[in-house]
């Protein structure tokens, strides 16, 4: 079956007017024949086919004004039967429309370090308004392009020697619409989650020295904090354990395709969000290390993806930063499960029947117990424990 | 008010008569195509068809050597393709694709081709008369025994350049070849509307240039006429200026109601089409059969549909490739635009 | 580079870490990561910018050394001499 | 080296040109019995001949145009269009067919052409003899654009613009064809930077062609009043040299910019937005600018020296931009 679509007919075109038809269904045409009238900007215009075939459906509605492009009638080739051209209409796909959307390259301001002896970059208004306030211009922190002391910089270090800095308006509200979040998303999961909790020590004498001795090898940029094996124990477990990682909806469990692991971070005004990082399975310590950066990074920068906020299907809160020996979290709705680590310190642990000081953390589970129930919890903190004992492994 | 179609022996060797029987529907042929992929937008821009003229080019484009320079007007499919441009990069060049004859900078309008001193098509109206007359000074100061062809329409008569090229190549006898493809209209106004002398040869002679009014229709007429013009202008006895009169069966180009001229003075002209009573003339002479002709319209149709396929494997020239060419390499300028550190 | 020069640099980098604090009330003598809430991601990320804009390499092992902000200023100040 | 007049300069370039390339010739309007509206090619027919020294009807559009099929041709043409202000007419062929010529043909050809024009004000020929367009020309990609300002750059230049595969425009400013000055006999020059004509620490005069002695005459006087200032010649207007005018401007933190065209638009206007884009933070005061004002030429003296940039000018703006007005 062949199409008769609306035609470009100039260079500044886009929509035509259809006027009349020059054909009925059932006539035969041939490249070249006039076959409907369409109007332009200009005048009315003959409107010509370039294919043979005899006209089948009459589509366009004079009077109507459509796109370039529009199919306005159908034809059957040469030889084809209308059953044939009705069957393939049934198979052919809807038009699917493709739209190639740019991916919006993130613009990060990149501040070049301030060469030491440069001139110092200060802004021409800078300059001026720095020698009324009497402020010394070249010792100002810039926070302006390639770290040059903007207006904004002189007049904050001004105010800096007076009063204390107001946190602005607009901030407050934005910490308080968070707060509101959090608190909703809190006592939901109590209310629908059954939460079962447990908890494990685990020894890290493998694992601190295998970080020492890694890190040493690499330059400052590339070092491995003790987060990421904690990570990548997590999500390795999950693998063994898939009743760990997923999602529970309409009443039913829907185990997760691929281990997104949400990453617990606090905001420096307060508040706390769990962003994801994607496929920690399959990701080596080292891009582990460089997604929790940037992640953390744009996390207090405000500038997160909704695709990074919206799909874990685990969390770790990793609160032993903050010198808590161990962590009982909420699990975050409709998530099944949530590890908490605590601070890493050194323990009294029996090893082999002797007692020895070695460090260690404890790692603690809340899990949704409509999933899984405490002997499977039990197992799976075990497997992190026994992950975190092979560190060259993970 | 037409002259009849032309008739009677055609006195050229056979191969060579169905050589201009071949390229006349290879331009029809291609030039269809081009209405065609325009309105699937594949083409944009302006684009001018030269259906109903392909008698000049077909006829004209023989008669001169691959040493001599064709200065030619945007609507020089027909004039380039015979010149001995590839179909394929001429489609690919309207496609946008950087396999054009223009690397795709130029598109329909601007076909460009160094082998075969095609110094192309040209947007500016009269634009390539003084070119042509440069090309003609440059050959005369070198010696070089060369003619270059010049092709215009009559809309180009009224510009300042025709009178100004015309008195410096009479003044200073320079091999040039006027071919002015007479078509009745200078986009939507008639001659007699924007011309006061509609002559066109007379209005050539004041200059003291011998001329030539020919039929334009007529392919057989139209090769005469180029040859002996062009011998005389290779002999160096300076500039020679023909008026083929003929006639564009479609729109000035693709955006054009043609309110201008009414219906029935197309079809009159189309009686006297360039392709079918020139084939009919063969038939009559025994030169011609319907299946030699159906032949013809294959090959030519295989030959527009390869060109298809060029273009549409063509690929788009890098970004980056921007502002190559804006200079010669040898003496690039410092990086320029945009704030250059 | 004058120890000064290093003092703008090292607050200019913590600044950019923890954009809230003020020179003025961060105390050189006692421990920046007790007046300072910084975790151990911020931490890694403080010194990797000194170690960018002062090119300088600071192994774990010397963690122990980088308590006040005068022994980051001294430890610094010896190092890139 | 000896002293001769920047019209003998260019005579002699002529010359050199014609005698080392027997594809270079000269066209334009009476540059041949008449020898020239300037008097720059007095003599040339009578040694190069007819064919060589073309005398060519009053039709810019048509020889300007075959100058650039001529150079397409084979040929190194030299077309001189008698003065910036006839140009106008030329335009659609220098712009359309030269400028674009070789972009727009993929790289096929090349338009190896020079075309040299008188330009400027202050001899009271009024409005449609007094134009100061460069700018125009500096405004397209495809050709290069020079302004000669010396004695040295009069005799210098030509030989490398011909040697340009692209298409050259060369402006001769009408109040520079009387200037003497010292010259080597066969100087060797570039045409692709700025020179600095007095160095200085105070402020950076960026100039250029007939606007270059007013512009020295002006350091003088500011000297003489503390204030020591760089004087920049662009030489080149097309490309700009901004690493020279980047170069002065962090040295002396102030620009003032002389251009005989009016300000709107104008080429200073490109000059001080390149300063703002490179040098920003150098600055320690608004770049200004001294140029023509906003009005056709008149023909009277008093009236065409009041529209015109002149040295008193220059030395207030430069003061004013130090802080000293």
């Amino acid at each position: 079956m062949i199409e008769f679509k609306l035609p470009s007919l100039g260079a500044d075109m886009d929509k035509g007017k259809f006027l009349e038809w020059r054909i009925k269904p059932g006539d035969q045409v041939k490249r070249g024949d006039v076959v409907a009238v369409v109007d332009t900007s200009k005048a009315a215009v003959d409107v010509e086919i370039w294919n043979e075939g005899t006209v089948y459906e009459l589509i366009a509605e004079p009077g109507v004004t459509m796109r370039v492009g529009t199919v306005m009638a159908t034809l059957l080739a040469p030889g084809e039967t209308p059953e044939a051209a009705e069957a393939e209409k049934r198979t052919r796909p809807a038009a699917v429309a493709v739209s190639v959307q740019a991916e919006a390259v993130p613009v990060t301001a990149v501040a070049a370090p301030v060469v030491p002896g440069e001139r110092r970059r200060v802004s021409p208004v800078a300059r001026r308004r720095a020698a009324e306030l009497g402020v010394d211009a070249e010792s100002v922190a810039g926070t302006g392009p390639h770290g040059a002391v903007t207006l904004e910089d002189v007049e904050r270090a001004a105010a800096a020697t007076k009063a204390a800095p107001a946190v602005p308006a607009a901030q407050l509200d934005k910490q308080a619409e968070m707060r509101r979040a959090i608190a909703a998303a809190m006592s939901r999961s109590k209310r629908e989650i059954p939460h079962y909790y447990l908890s494990e020590r685990v020894p890290l004498q493998n694992a601190t020295l295998w970080l020492q001795a890694e890190n040493a090898r690499r330059g400052l940029t590339e070092r491995v904090l003790m987060a990421a094996l904690f990570l990548k124990s997590v999500a390795l477990a999950c693998e063994t354990y898939p009743d760990m990682n997923g999602l529970y909806r309409d009443g039913k469990f829907e185990p997760g395709a691929s281990v997104h692991v949400g990453v617990a971070i606090s905001l420096r005004q307060g508040g706390l969000i769990a962003p994801a990082i994607h496929d920690v399975q399959k990701k080596s310590l080292t891009q582990l290390m460089q997604d929790l950066t940037d992640l953390v990074k744009r996390a207090r920068a405000g500038s997160l993806r909704s695709s990074e906020m919206s799909d874990p299907t685990i969390t770790v809160t990793n609160l032993g930063d903050q010198g808590v020996e161990s962590v009982f979290g909420v699990i975050y709705p409709p998530q099944v499960a949530l590890v908490g680590f605590g601070r890493v310190a050194e323990l009294a642990c029996v090893v082999e029947g002797g007692l020895r000081i070695i460090p260690a953390v404890t790692a603690s589970l809340a899990a949704d117990h409509r999933v899984s129930d405490g002997h499977r919890g039990a197992l799976f903190l075990a497997e992190i424990r026994r992950l975190l004992q092979q560190p060259e492994t993970l | 008010m037409i002259a009849p179609p032309p008739s009677g022996p055609v006195p050229f060797p056979r191969e060579f008569a169905l050589r201009l029987l071949a390229d006349m529907v290879r331009i029809r042929r291609l030039e269809e195509k081009c209405a065609e992929l325009y309105g699937e937008g594949k083409i944009r821009g302006f684009l001018h068809l030269y259906i109903g003229e392909e008698a000049v080019a077909t006829g004209a484009m023989p008669a001169f050597a691959p040493e001599d320079n064709i200065v030619a007007t945007y609507r020089e499919h027909g004039q380039a393709l015979l010149r001995g441009v590839s179909m394929g990069s001429i489609m690919a060049e309207m496609y946008g694709k950087q396999e054009g004859c223009s690397r795709g900078r130029g598109g329909s309008m601007h076909l460009f081709d160094a082998k075969t001193r095609f110094f192309g098509g040209n947007a500016i109206v009269g634009g390539g008369l003084p070119l042509a007359v440069g090309f003609a000074l440059a050959d005369h100061l070198r010696k070089n025994r060369r003619v270059t062809a010049c092709f215009f329409g009559d809309g180009a008569v009224a510009e300042g350049a025709f009178h100004e090229s015309m008195n410096l190549a009479a003044l200073w006898k320079l091999p040039v070849l006027f071919c002015c493809e007479n078509n009745l209209y200078a986009m939507g106004t008639a001659l007699a509307r924007y011309e006061s002398q509609t002559d066109l040869c007379a209005k050539a002679a004041a200059f003291g240039v011998p001329t030539l009014k020919v039929d334009g229709m007529d392919v057989v007429a139209v090769h005469e006429a180029t040859v002996r013009a062009g011998e005389r202008v290779r002999s160096g006895k300076g500039p020679f200026f023909i008026e083929f009169q003929t006639y564009r069966f479609r729109a000035h180009s693709m955006f054009d109601a043609e309110l201008y001229r009414d219906k029935r003075e197309v079809e009159e002209w189309k009686t006297r089409g360039p392709i079918h009573t020139y084939s009919a003339r063969l038939k009559s002479q025994g030169m011609l059969t319907e299946e030699q002709f159906l032949e013809i319209d294959r090959a030519a149709n295989q030959e527009v549909d390869q060109a298809v396929a060029f273009a549409e494997g063509g690929t788009w020239e890098p970004v980056e490739d921007l502002l190559r060419d804006v200079h010669t390499p040898a003496v690039a300028a410092p990086a320029e635009g945009g704030a250059s550190r | 580079m004058t120890n000064e020069e290093i003092r703008t640099i090292v607050l200019a980098t913590l600044k950019g870490i923890a954009p809230e604090i003020e020179e003025s009330d961060l105390r050189p003598d006692r421990p920046l990561r007790d007046q300072v809430d910084l975790d151990s991601m911020d931490w890694l990320n403080f010194l990797v910018g000194l170690h960018q804009r002062l090119q300088v390499e600071i192994p774990e092992a010397d963690y122990r050394k980088l308590t006040t902000l005068d022994t980051v200023i001294a430890y610094l100040a010896q190092k890139c001499v | 080296m000896s002293v001769i007049s920047y019209r003998e300069a260019m005579r002699q370039a002529l010359r050199e040109a014609l005698s080392r390339d027997e594809r270079v010739f000269l066209m334009g309007e009476d540059i041949g019995k008449y020898g020239g509206t300037y008097a720059v090619s007095k003599g040339l027919l009578e040694e190069f001949g007819p064919e060589r020294i073309r005398d060519a009807p009053l039709s810019e559009l048509g020889f300007v145009g075959a100058g650039v099929g001529a150079a397409m041709g084979g040929m190194r043409p030299i077309v001189e269009v008698m003065t910036v202000n006839f140009s106008l007419l030329a335009l659609d062929q220098i712009v359309n067919s030269a400028a674009l010529m070789r972009h727009m043909s993929g790289g096929q050809f090349s338009v190896p052409l020079v075309i040299r024009m008188a330009t400027g004000a202050g001899r009271q020929v009024a409005a449609q003899h007094s134009h100061s367009l460069e700018g125009w020309y500096a405004h397209i990609p495809g050709i290069r654009v020079l302004a000669p300002a010396t004695v040295e750059d009069a005799r210098g230049m030509l030989w490398p613009a011909l040697e340009d595969p692209d298409p050259v425009v060369i402006f001769e400013h009408v109040q520079l064809y009387n200037l003497e000055g010292e010259c080597a006999d066969a100087p060797r020059v570039d045409i692709a930077s700025a020179a600095v004509r007095r160095a200085g620490g105070n402020v950076s005069l960026i100039t250029y062609g007939g606007s270059l002695p007013k512009t020295m005459d002006a350091a003088g006087q500011l000297a003489a009043q503390g204030i020591d200032a760089e004087v920049i010649d662009l030489r080149v207007l097309r490309p700009l040299d901004t690493e020279t005018i980047a170069a002065s401007v962090r040295k002396t933190r102030r620009a003032v910019v002389v251009d005989e065209g009016w300000r709107t638009g104008s080429l200073a206007a490109e000059v001080m937005a390149r300063i703002m884009e490179n040098s920003f933070y150098d600055l320690d005061a608004p770049v200004t600018r001294v140029c023509s004002e906003e009005a056709p030429i008149p023909y009277a003296k008093h009236m065409e020296d009041a529209a015109l940039p002149q040295a008193a000018k220059i030395v207030a703006a430069a003061r004013e931009i130090c802080g000293k007005s």
